[in-house]
């Protein structure tokens, strides 16, 4: 049990924060979409610093960065007070799942490209049918010849209005057991037959997007992972997926505390005996988020495999994250219920946290049954 | 004793229940918060069947129907989520009732009760955003069993909740002082927990009819307890909630000594239980629940908004408690003789 | 909606005031025996008045009370400190089955006496593999010409320690589905073969016994509504037991409430915000059970049955006692964990209340399906 | 950075778990609880294994480890919710370690470690019953960051926990005084703790166990939601439970800023999910749960008696309310270079 830095962990905290103070992009813009560009750029900008997958083998731009490295960039980034880096689904989800499962000429098509944000990416995993429910995907990829003929329909798919390829799971053959006929492809996003549609949420915006699919042709050389093997690959991202959790989650609540924090202590809203016991109780939830987080990536390195429970960490965050919006909401004054308000925003957006990258209750049955080993429902 | 809705009131139920699912859809619902507009032809509908002058005595223009009939048309209103300045004004005639002097009813319900002049009710001691006040030509400020009434218009506010025009009151010491009377404030408590309970039923029995036919894993996602017991204990809270708002809507209309407590009681209690419910509805739909075109939002916009209006949970658990203390040992007598 | 009590029901209150203000039965024994029997004394002298089994039809020596009445009668109980009177099985649970399900010999044999006390009642429906679920009872009686021959074992049954008879449920036909190969009998406790063996619970005390039966005979006069058909007899007792639920557990609850109450207040404890707040939430929680009691009897009254929303009473009674028992002694002081003080008997029985007469899940589970119509999980 | 036990750390625990699996079942602890004496037959093989001094220096007879590997010699033991007077001994001896003058730690500690003098720690202004207090040779009686060392008999107090000896403090300005050391509070705290989290994984793996395998309805209940996310859940809380115990240990050892903060919030954490979770493991396993026989009662009432002791979840979340307030910046570090 040691948690202070190792001396290479400790270098690289020092370089980075001086490189941070030098190559700082400033404060966001407001409109959603240069935001989102601005995000962009600022992946470019780690990327010529070497920052951009820190994680990545150097072979292919990244460092070779330990779970441990990595989170101490996200903290670096987080006190900095930079933005977390955009297409995130490139070098947390497509990147290492095409580094396991991709063939060479794979590998050198699409990882470069990721890091200097050429290749934006999404992923078309869920579907209006199937929800949760992966081994229930509908969306149907015929095969003709040396080409797929895809149709269908995805849900759920961020930033698939900038993206240039999709980690899109199909159904190849519907005679098998469900998860057994299943095949994992890059579709390329300007291909014809395409619709993207965005998704309006209850707060107003369109984070997500539908995307539809009439006779889209991929051809065949964009499978990942061989045909039929597509359940496999998708459990692979969805893995790299979890694993990237941890510390963004926790970046994410403790930078929403302290706004509150500091709020209520302008306010002098804590000598308010019940709003200063809530307060703190959601701080520990804060603390015990990020600590578990710290220790769950000691562990998987020191088994060398991330395991299933990232879904706990997840369920942590989306447990405290309502809480502390719900309280702020209830605290802060009435200004919050306001429509411009950043409380409300929070409070809206918070809705989906139990329900958006794996349900609170389907993260549940995979802690009882991968974590605890109950006996499974059915 | 007879702890439920005689067959008039039912029927009223009945009635209101079905003119609101054919003319206050969640289309109309959306394009009216969309457009931050009132549905002005369901306004005008409600205005035709008298609905503002439900609670105001006949003599001003009203139909003289008591708190308990006023509970059910607030509920069914809150049940459709109903996008017209209804709720504000039957507050503000309600209030007036029985804390204007009859010099006052006079002038200011029968224009009330035909809908000519929307209403709306607010506390002085809280700059919490008031529904159907962003619009409303007359607002009742309530001061500890005092008021005033105001013709001076309310700063609009807009809220997470465009299907009503919120506000907030200029002056609080501007307009005529009414009586002194308690009851304006308790009644008000239960309008505003009847269309609190409407809201949470709503989502509630959307999520039962979701939930039933939507499949996951190649049943039913209502076959899963996590999702059954989730509705199952909403169902439970709004029991509570239901006993306790007609319970007050009666106690309030009779004069009952428990009247003040139960109002209390409803209030923070629906405060919290309507948000809460339909929070987990729109989490029971899933991804679905979170988007614009589910409607589930509108139901869980107003109640968060109508939680802290007119005092929140803990500020109605402190009042209660202040109750209890001076009438210890007649709060839980279910016999008035 | 109308709370005021009718001209009928104030007449009775006023009556029974009076009476109870004359034979009021003072202070109870502090050994649990001996104020089981004092209790079954108090449903004697009850029985003397008239007012042993209120819902009972006049011709069983009851008075055809309504529920609303029965009701009246709880809280003038409860009002007048008096105890609910013993043998609440017998009068509650055996009376109105074999009323519906018994013989005329059957009922001329067995009503009277249990208002007499002279017949004291436990239920025999548990068993150790059974449990919440009664169509896995196993225990077995063998038809032998006019008699049954019963082996095997019951679990939680109560006052079996006192009884002279069980309601007992036994499987006589394995070769059926499950809940149709029952049979309902009354079993007389003095029969050879029968072993009563007290439960111990956490608390320290033996509210519950098992029972074990070695070829224990039981003529089949003795069955009640056929053979084959224990299921629905079985259905009739729980509703009955269902029905009594709400006033009892109402008149519980807010005694226990009024208790702590009293406490807070001799102590200063409710200048406590937190404790204040969260007292009156419970406040708040016993009124709402009390009323909804109170309107789920109207509703039954007009509808002329008892329905499924008994579970929800027992329902938020769990759920309240628990809150409030842990409230009490979080609250009242460092006596409350001392292994003497009430405190901490009422914290350590309200672990039972999510778990005995149907444990919380279960009722849940009748709640999705009976009351909101939810699709069954198998 | 490696947030994990060592490699000898671990060799502790799974010593420790072996030892006590064998010689602190059940049916010891039970007929220890029924007698309402310790397990003195336990009591001297722990005596012999030298775990009254784990955290004591080598110089004055104990074998001079850290608090990690005292936490993890504490949650062994509330796992298996031993009878023996350890839980106070090592309690006063740490205490001791940081607060006393050489001259009192060479008079009080050899005893300590060797177990021959059994010892428990207080708080001054707190009547709360004191774990093995009951039989204690030597009391700590915590003040602020300082406090008094008190050969004094306590008051036996009978809890609802009759597996150790629970007493009060009859005169806390007994005693000679202390050095001021806030670390004696905090590393108290960072062991009881780790013994109520023991105490919690316990009835939650006796839950997994039994709800695999006891059938009801034809399949295991833990094929039911409702029971499988229930513990499920209670893994979560665990899991913050472990994340902050073992934080805590390591930053009291090491003397980190985060330090008093850290002990604080382990305690706040476990005072309240200690109690649920062996609660909660109750209610999983239906009838049987609530019988003496089922021995989860040991766990559950003895995470509610340690719940209050030296402060409950409120009085911590205060304190470090307060920490928060004067370390703002500091708090959240992970890296402390």
């Amino acid at each position: 049990m040691d948690l202070t830095l190792s001396a290479d962990e400790l270098a690289f905290r020092d370089d980075f924060r001086a490189w941070i103070a030098d190559h700082h992009p400033g404060s966001p813009p407001s409109n959603v979409e240069e935001r989102y560009y601005w995000r962009l750029e600022w992946l470019r900008e780690l990327n010529r610093g070497g920052f951009a997958a820190m994680h990545w083998p150097s072979e292919y731009g990244g460092r070779g960065a330990t779970a441990m490295l990595n989170a101490v960039f996200f903290t670096e980034l987080a006190r900095a007070g930079a933005p977390i880096p955009a297409n995130h689904i490139a070098t947390f989800m497509a990147g290492p799942t095409i580094m396991q499962w991709g063939t060479q000429e794979q590998k050198e098509r699409y990882l470069a490209p990721m890091l200097r944000a050429d290749n934006v990416w999404c992923q078309g995993f869920s579907e209006p049918g199937a929800g949760s429910d992966l081994a229930a995907v509908a969306t149907f990829a015929a095969r003709e010849g040396d080409e797929f003929v895809v149709n269908g329909q995805k849900v759920w798919t961020s930033e698939a209005q900038y993206a240039h390829f999709c980690l899109l799971v199909t159904r190849t053959d519907r005679s098998v057991a469900q998860h057994k006929g299943l095949t994992y492809f890059i579709l390329d996003m300007s291909s014809p037959g395409i619709t993207r549609r965005p998704l309006r949420q209850l707060t107003g915006e369109s984070e997500f997007n539908e995307l539809f699919f009439d006779n889209v042709r991929i051809p065949a050389s964009s499978v990942i992972g061989e045909v039929g093997n597509g359940w496999r690959v998708a459990m692979t991202t969805l893995m790299h997926e979890r694993s990237m959790i941890g510390a963004g989650y926790g970046i994410r609540l403790r930078n929403y505390l302290t706004v509150v924090e500091s709020h209520l202590r302008a306010h002098g809203l804590l000598d308010d005996p019940i709003v200063a016991d809530r307060f703190t109780d959601l701080e520990i939830r804060t603390r015990a988020l990020e600590l578990s987080a710290l220790r769950q990536i000691s562990e998987a390195q020191a088994r060398g495999s991330v395991g299933s429970e990232g879904s706990i960490l997840k369920l942590m965050w989306s447990d405290t994250y309502s809480r502390l919006a719900e309280f702020a909401i209830e605290t802060v004054g009435p200004d919050a219920l306001e429509d411009a308000s950043g409380w409300a925003w929070e409070y809206l957006r918070s809705r989906a946290s139990t329900i958006e990258g794996g349900t609170s209750d389907i993260l549940r049955n995979i802690v009882a049954d991968r974590v605890l080993g109950l006996p499974r429902a059915r | 004793m007879r702890f439920m809705l005689s067959d008039e009131q039912s029927a009223i139920q009945d009635m209101a229940r079905e003119v609101l699912a054919a003319e206050s859809t969640f289309d109309r619902v959306r394009s009216a918060g969309e457009e931050r507009q009132y549905d002005s032809e369901l306004w005008a509908l409600q205005r035709s069947m008298g609905w503002p002058g439900v609670g105001v005595p006949q003599r001003w223009g009203g139909q003289g129907l008591g708190l308990v009939e006023l509970s059910v048309i607030a509920e069914e209103c809150g049940y459709a989520c109903s996008s017209t300045p209804l709720l504000g004004t039957i507050l503000a005639a309600t209030s007036l009732v029985s804390a204007a002097s009859s010099e006052q009813c006079e002038r200011y319900l029968p224009s009330l009760a035909a809908g000519e002049v929307r209403g709306a009710v607010a506390l002085t001691a809280d700059s919490t955003p008031v529904p159907d006040a962003g619009e409303a030509g007359l607002i009742v400020v309530l001061e500890g069993s005092g008021g005033r009434v105001s013709l001076q218009p309310a700063q609009p506010v807009e809220t997470i909740d465009p299907t009503l025009r919120y506000g907030r009151v200029v002056d609080p010491s501007a307009g005529e002082p009414l009586n002194q009377s308690p009851i304006a404030y308790d009644s008000t408590l239960v309008v505003v927990s009847a269309h609190q309970l409407g809201l949470a039923q709503r989502a509630l029995d959307l999520s039962v009819a979701y939930t039933s036919v939507r499949e996951q894993f190649g049943v039913p996602v209502a076959t899963f307890q996590a999702v059954s017991h989730r509705l199952a204990q909403a169902h439970v809270d709004l029991t509570a909630a239901r006993s306790l708002v007609y319970h007050a809507a009666w106690a309030v209309q009779v004069g009952d000594s428990e009247a003040s407590a139960s109002a209390a009681r409803a209030k923070a209690w629906l405060a919290e239980a309507s948000r809460t419910v339909t929070g987990s509805a729109i989490h029971a739909h899933g991804g679905i629940g979170f988007t614009w075109e589910a409607n589930l939002h509108w139901l869980f916009k107003r109640a968060t908004m109508l939680g802290p209006y007119l005092g929140g949970a803990r500020q109605h658990r402190s009042r209660l408690l202040d109750m209890l203390g001076t009438a210890q040992t007649t709060s839980h007598e279910t016999d008035h003789s």
